[in-house]
């Protein structure tokens, strides 16, 4: 179990929060830029940052250890590898720190170089590998050093769209294999999804609220939480409930139906009107663009975004009576 | 659309004419004899001969000179480089109090007018009894060749991204190991350069080297500027001697021609 | 506005054994928003700097409007480009960089008519707050919004190119800035051409898609057609995340494989992971094993997931409402699909 | 130095060495100087204080004042040659390929010369009797000497330094201009933008650093120049071209009167000091900006 208390990602956040990482588990830190997901890292590693706050593996404190007295790998997110060593250099170098004998190393170089798939290229320097290839390099750097964290700081985001997807699906069962806490940090809602046991939301160097990626996904706790598990961010309802200031309503971009779509109609169905001011397809989704008017005829209105799977013919100016169901409204903090 | 504009580029032909004009010259008259020379004025050196080159490699006023200059300009270039590499990382990796004060004062110092310190080194080092030996004047160079090497190690080494260093230790190494095994290698260009900029300044400079040397360590620049009152205008030997000295930078230039530019502007291009 | 016709474009780089780009036809209509899609190394690049006249093609013409621009200079061909990260004059203020266009070529625009039409791009990428700004005094979103503003504000610029723009951006605004181009590509009817490794970018941006693959053109049409029909195997597997799911046609049950009979007798099999059902299996379904299960999401209150199923040697895909443990058979109802003989397609059961 | 740094003080124990070396060979002599500067001696043991009395008697020297104006004189004038002309070359200059190598080496070569084999080089080149230049300007009519006429040694000073340091204008201004990325080219082609207007708005804001570099590091070599003068004229004819090194190497050496020798070079070191700030500061202040 990995514990850390008191953080606080930067000095100007007064209130530190604690937070346990389950031995074993996977966690996706979900965060826009600059929400602190760097500095947790840095902290958990034992690099110099401006977070501060305890860190506890197990029954040893590691608040003050360096990060070569930590069972601690890492990956950054721009592909870091020393640049005057093979690759097979690279991956062996936390085995050579661990002073681990020569033949064991080489067996251990090759295995991981052959499921990285980097196996033709041991003896290429890493500016001649493709990003793809180098960041898979990083990967098998932290996996030789069979640490029992394992942080990995972002890492497919600076890949081609395609490389991302085929190597978030391996780093799933990759990184379930070495048992180790992992701790993964990104600002893809998709992301948690797809490799989250356990999801923490941060924004604005603070956390906002933990839990199963379902979990927070349909009791986000505030207005930042709701925004951050879904792609394109929710909508505010419009109407009476935004002058009361301590809460408000909001509904998913993906819980939205267009008319003609509801197959079977639900009792407690809502009804709003938009005026469409754009329509995006994306080959498997559409998305409408529209502002939509609260039929209680206050001035209150809301620009919406509505997420539908595959083709809807929809043109621009069109008038759309949208339907959701009232459970799928979310009743959110505001701060 | 190539940007090189028809004026720049005759201007350029015309400056490499300008240059090589000179050397060409020198080049002529190291082949010449001296008596060759007073007679009739030649374009092109009619017999030449080796003469002069002979005499410097065999007269030991002229060998003497040469050796003097590169003992005390490789100690110099040793003593700077090793001492500038610490030095350099620190900067480039920390901030600490009175950093930028310090990096100031090291500029100060490569920008310090030689003549300013000629009194109180010739005081200095006869009063340690360091005058006349090739140490004081490669002590007296480091005053500029430390402050130079720092700054142009710093630049490239900020150009190394900070990762790296958190990546060593992640991996567990030891920060002797980083730094010998991962830093230094990764840099081994910019120390080139930096080795090679160190010989150059001290190689060149005259007015310390013959401040602080007498009969014993007299320096080749030296031996250059005292023969020609003391027997002569023997022109073909100087040329020759000249020709020798210009030898060492262009045989080096060429293996450090990419960081060429950095190395100049200070590590800061 | 420009009609931008390539006659067999091709490129070689010199001492290149093989073409960079093999050679190509293509057509774009006047005032048309077009977008190139390839992962990186594909060519869009070169493709682009041939358009720009950065490049000459090794062979080939270029019309634009039926006038051959071929051998013109790319100042001479009436068209701009925004780069991948914002290129503006960092000497001048917001305001300047946007009026720099229109002062050159010796153009004799008075003083007055080039602030009106700098206020007018201004309003129209509402950037009117940061004019008197200086270039790089602003953040790098504005910036791009700029560099665009740069490139619409000639009024003879007929084509404008854009080489992946919204890499530079922070992924949360990249759809703002996504539908700041498309609003004002539909406002002014430039022709546009719109070169990402991104398919979201792409099909979102465009009228036609162009799909590029090792330098040559496998498929242009509408992202409906693109997506749904693709015309080669590749394009099939590179949109869609994750992509269509091959099956060769002997591993579907008998009386499936006599439906895919038709114009070409399929030997693969193609569907996309939300064209197929999963329920329980029957030996008139194609049965599988599964593998792995992603959550991806609510729909009407039940939790949708992306099912990884084991089919024989191949892996497949399947989007499901449906809740089915690891290692349950299942069977999967094809919705629609696509049919391929040696990676062309040849038929499929939708409509066109 | 702009980057993300760790705060650090222990770090001061990689700076010692540096920080002993240059104490030794810098601070000691320095103070050495300026406690002279401040007393007269007239021998080791009989010394006593008199103030700044030795430095207003410096700053009202004529002589002093005479170099000290040649000086500034001539390091006007070689940056007022040699700035425009190292930036003609720089844009004349290939990038890439084996000439654009030999070329760097080329240029680089009067750079790797010492300075005294420069003096060696032009007395030999100028000289009116076994010179290429003295022999060829006197063939033309023009009765050129530069040992006997004041002007023509002045004409040659400035035509030695400008062979021997215009080449690290061009290279620092090359690097400057290497740095502009081909998309601004590109994009400033398709505005359509003439040659000027792509020197004047893509190429010039970015030499503006490396010129600055170029501009400070020239004025503080010329400011301080000792031994090509020296080994050419000699300071003379007269004491024409005596600049204020070799006025105050003759002073420290020669004349011993140590005084006035020290009381000069830390005014000659304050002025040092004033450029390197304004090197310093407009080098710091471009790495933070950028």
């Amino acid at each position: 179990m990995l514990n850390v208390n008191n953080v606080r990602l930067s000095d100007s956040v007064t209130q530190g929060f604690d937070h346990g990482f389950a031995a074993g588990e996977m966690t996706v830190v979900l965060g826009g830029n600059q929400s602190g997901k760097t500095n947790l890292c840095r902290l958990l590693a034992g690099l110099p940052t401006q977070a501060a706050g305890e860190v506890w593996h197990g029954e040893q404190e590691w608040t003050a250890l360096s990060p070569q007295k930590r069972s601690v790998a890492v990956v950054f997110q721009a592909f870091v590898n020393y640049p005057n060593w093979t690759v097979a250099q690279n991956i062996a170098s936390p085995l050579l720190a661990q002073r681990v004998d020569d033949h064991e190393r080489k067996r251990t170089v090759a295995s991981l170089a052959r499921t990285l798939g980097i196996d033709g290229l041991l003896e290429r320097l890493p500016s001649e590998l493709s990003g793809g290839q180098q960041q898979r390099l990083a990967i098998a750097r932290a996996l030789a050093q069979r640490a029992d964290v394992l942080v990995l700081d972002e890492p497919l985001v600076n890949l081609d769209y395609k490389l991302r997807e085929a190597l978030v699906l391996e780093l799933k069962t990759l990184l379930a294999e070495t048992g180790a806490t992992v701790i993964y940090t990104s600002t893809d809602p998709r992301d948690a999804f797809a490799l989250g046991d356990q999801v923490m939301l941060l924004h604005e160097q603070c956390r906002v609220q933990a839990g199963t990626p379902l979990a927070l996904y349909r009791e986000p706790i505030s207005l930042a939480a709701a925004h951050l598990m879904s792609d394109p961010g929710v909508n505010l309802l419009p109407g009476a409930n935004r002058d009361s200031d301590k809460g408000c309503l909001a509904i998913r971009p993906e819980h939205v139906l267009l008319p003609g779509e509801a197959d079977q109609t639900f009792a407690d169905a809502k009804v709003f009107d938009m005026q469409v001011d754009s329509v995006e397809r994306s080959g498997d989704e559409t998305f409408v663009h529209g502002r939509v008017i609260s039929n209680d005829n206050t001035t209150n209105e809301q620009h919406w975004v509505v997420r539908r799977p595959g083709m809807h013919s929809v043109s621009v100016g069109e008038m759309l009576a949208l339907r959701l169901r009232g459970e799928d409204i979310l009743n959110l903090a505001l701060n | 659309m190539s940007r090189r504009s028809r004026l720049s580029r005759w201007v350029l032909a015309g400056y490499c004419v300008y240059l090589i004009l000179p050397l060409y010259w020198l080049l002529t008259l190291a082949l010449r004899s001296n008596a060759d020379i007073a007679g009739v004025f030649e374009l092109v050196p009619s017999n030449p001969t080796l003469a002069n080159f002979a005499e410097i490699l065999t007269n030991p006023v002229w060998y003497q000179g040469f050796v003097n200059s590169i003992s005390y300009v490789l100690l110099n270039t040793l003593i700077s480089v090793s001492v500038a590499l610490p030095a350099a990382y620190v900067f480039s990796r920390y901030r600490f109090l009175g950093d930028r004060q310090l990096f100031f004062w090291l500029l100060t110092n490569r920008m310090a007018p030689p003549a300013v310190f000629l009194l109180p080194f010739f005081q200095l080092y006869s009063s340690i009894g360091l005058f006349d030996t090739p140490l004081a004047v490669a002590l007296a160079h480091c005053l500029f060749t430390v402050p130079l090497s720092v700054w142009i190690l710093e630049g490239f080494m900020s150009g190394v991204p900070t990762e790296i260093d958190d990546m060593a230790r992640i991996d567990g190494h030891s920060f002797w190991f980083f730094f010998t095994r991962i830093f230094l290698p990764i840099n081994r260009s910019a120390i080139g350069v930096t080795v090679f900029f160190c010989f150059m300044f001290s190689w060149v400079e005259l007015l310390l080297a013959r401040t602080l040397t007498g009969s014993e360590a007299k320096p080749i620049v030296v031996v250059m500027t005292r023969t020609v009152s003391a027997s002569g205008m023997d022109w073909g030997v100087l040329a020759a001697a000249g020709v020798f000295t210009v030898l060492p930078g262009i045989l080096v230039v060429w293996f450090v021609r990419q960081h060429l530019v950095k190395g100049f502007a200070l590590g800061r291009v | 506005m420009a009609r931008i016709r390539l006659q067999e474009i091709a490129f070689t780089y010199p001492g290149a054994s093989e073409p960079t780009l093999q050679p190509i036809s293509l057509d774009i209509q006047d005032g048309e928003a077009f977008s190139l899609l390839g992962a990186s190394g594909a060519g869009k690049t070169t493709l682009l700097n041939l358009l720009s006249g950065i490049l000459p093609p090794t062979q080939g013409r270029i019309f634009f409007d039926d006038v051959d621009v071929t051998e013109l200079p790319g100042r001479d061909r009436h068209l701009a480009q925004v780069f991948q990260f914002p290129v503006l004059y960092q000497s001048m203020s917001v305001a300047q960089n946007l009026a720099f266009p229109l002062t050159t070529r010796g153009s004799t625009l008075n003083r007055e008519a080039i602030d009106k039409r700098v206020s007018a791009i201004a309003k129209e990428l509402n950037i009117e707050s940061i004019l008197k700004r200086s270039a790089n005094a602003i953040s790098l979103f504005e910036k791009q919004l700029v560099a665009i503003g740069r490139a619409l504000v000639r009024p003879d610029v007929s084509v404008v190119l854009l080489d992946e723009p919204l890499t530079a951006v922070e992924p949360s605004i990249k759809w703002r800035l996504r539908r700041t181009l498309k609003h004002v590509q539909d406002e002014l009817g430039v022709t546009m051409i719109y070169v990402t490794h991104d398919q979201t970018e792409a099909l979102t941006f465009a009228e036609r898609v162009s799909v590029l693959a090792d330098g040559q053109i496998l498929q242009t049409g509408t992202p409906e057609a693109v997506y749904q029909n693709p015309a080669h195997q590749f394009v099939g597997h590179f949109l869609g995340s994750p992509g269509m799911n091959f099956l060769p046609s002997n591993a579907f049950p008998q009386p499936l494989q006599r439906s895919f009979v038709g114009d070409g007798d399929p030997e693969t099999i193609g569907f996309r992971p939300e064209s197929a059902g999963l329920t329980a299996p029957s030996e008139v379904l194609l049965s599988g094993i599964v593998e792995t299960q992603r959550v991806l999401g609510t729909a009407q209150g039940r939790v949708v997931s992306m099912y990884g199923l084991r089919c024989g040697a191949a892996q497949v895909f399947v989007r499901s409402p449906a809740s089915f443990a690891c290692g349950d058979e299942v069977g999967i109802a094809l919705q629609r699909w696509v049919g391929f003989r040696e990676f062309l397609r040849v038929g499929s059961n939708g409509a066109e | 130095m702009a980057q993300n740094k760790t705060q650090d003080n222990r770090a001061w124990l990689g700076v010692l060495p540096v920080m002993l070396i240059v104490a030794f060979s810098g601070v000691i002599p320095l103070m050495t100087v300026v406690n002279y500067s401040v007393q007269d001696i007239l021998d080791f043991n009989t010394r006593f204080f008199v103030g700044f009395e030795w430095y207003r008697e410096t700053l009202t020297d004529p002589r002093f004042i005479d170099a000290f104006l040649r000086q500034l004189g001539f390091s006007a004038a070689v940056l007022a040659i040699e700035i425009p002309l190292g930036i003609v070359i720089a844009r004349g200059m290939p990038t890439q390929g084996l000439r654009a190598s030999l070329l760097l080496v080329l240029l680089a070569t009067p750079l790797l010369i010492p300075w005294n084999v420069v003096g060696t080089i032009w007395q030999i080149y100028a000289r009116s009797d076994i010179g290429l230049l003295g022999v060829t300007l006197n063939e033309m009519g023009f009765a050129f000497n530069y040992t006997a006429e004041p002007l023509h040694a002045w004409l040659t000073l400035l035509a030695m330094d400008i062979w021997h340091w215009t080449s690290l204008v061009a290279l620092l201004a090359f690097a400057g201009l290497t740095s502009v990325p081909a998309a601004c080219y590109q994009a400033a082609e398709l505005d359509g933008a003439s040659k000027w207007q792509v020197f004047r708005h893509v190429e010039l804001p970015r030499l503006k650093g490396v010129l600055v570099i170029a501009v400070l590091l020239r004025l503080m070599d010329s400011f301080m120049i000792y031994t090509e003068p020296f080994v050419l004229t000699g300071g003379g004819p007269g004491n024409t071209t005596t600049f204020l090194s070799q006025y105050l190497a003759t002073m420290a050496v020669g004349q011993f009167d140590l005084g006035p020798a020290a009381a000069f070079s830390v005014i000659y070191f304050l002025f040092i000091l004033l450029f390197s700030w304004l090197f310093y500061a407009s080098v710091m202040r471009s790495e933070e900006g950028s």
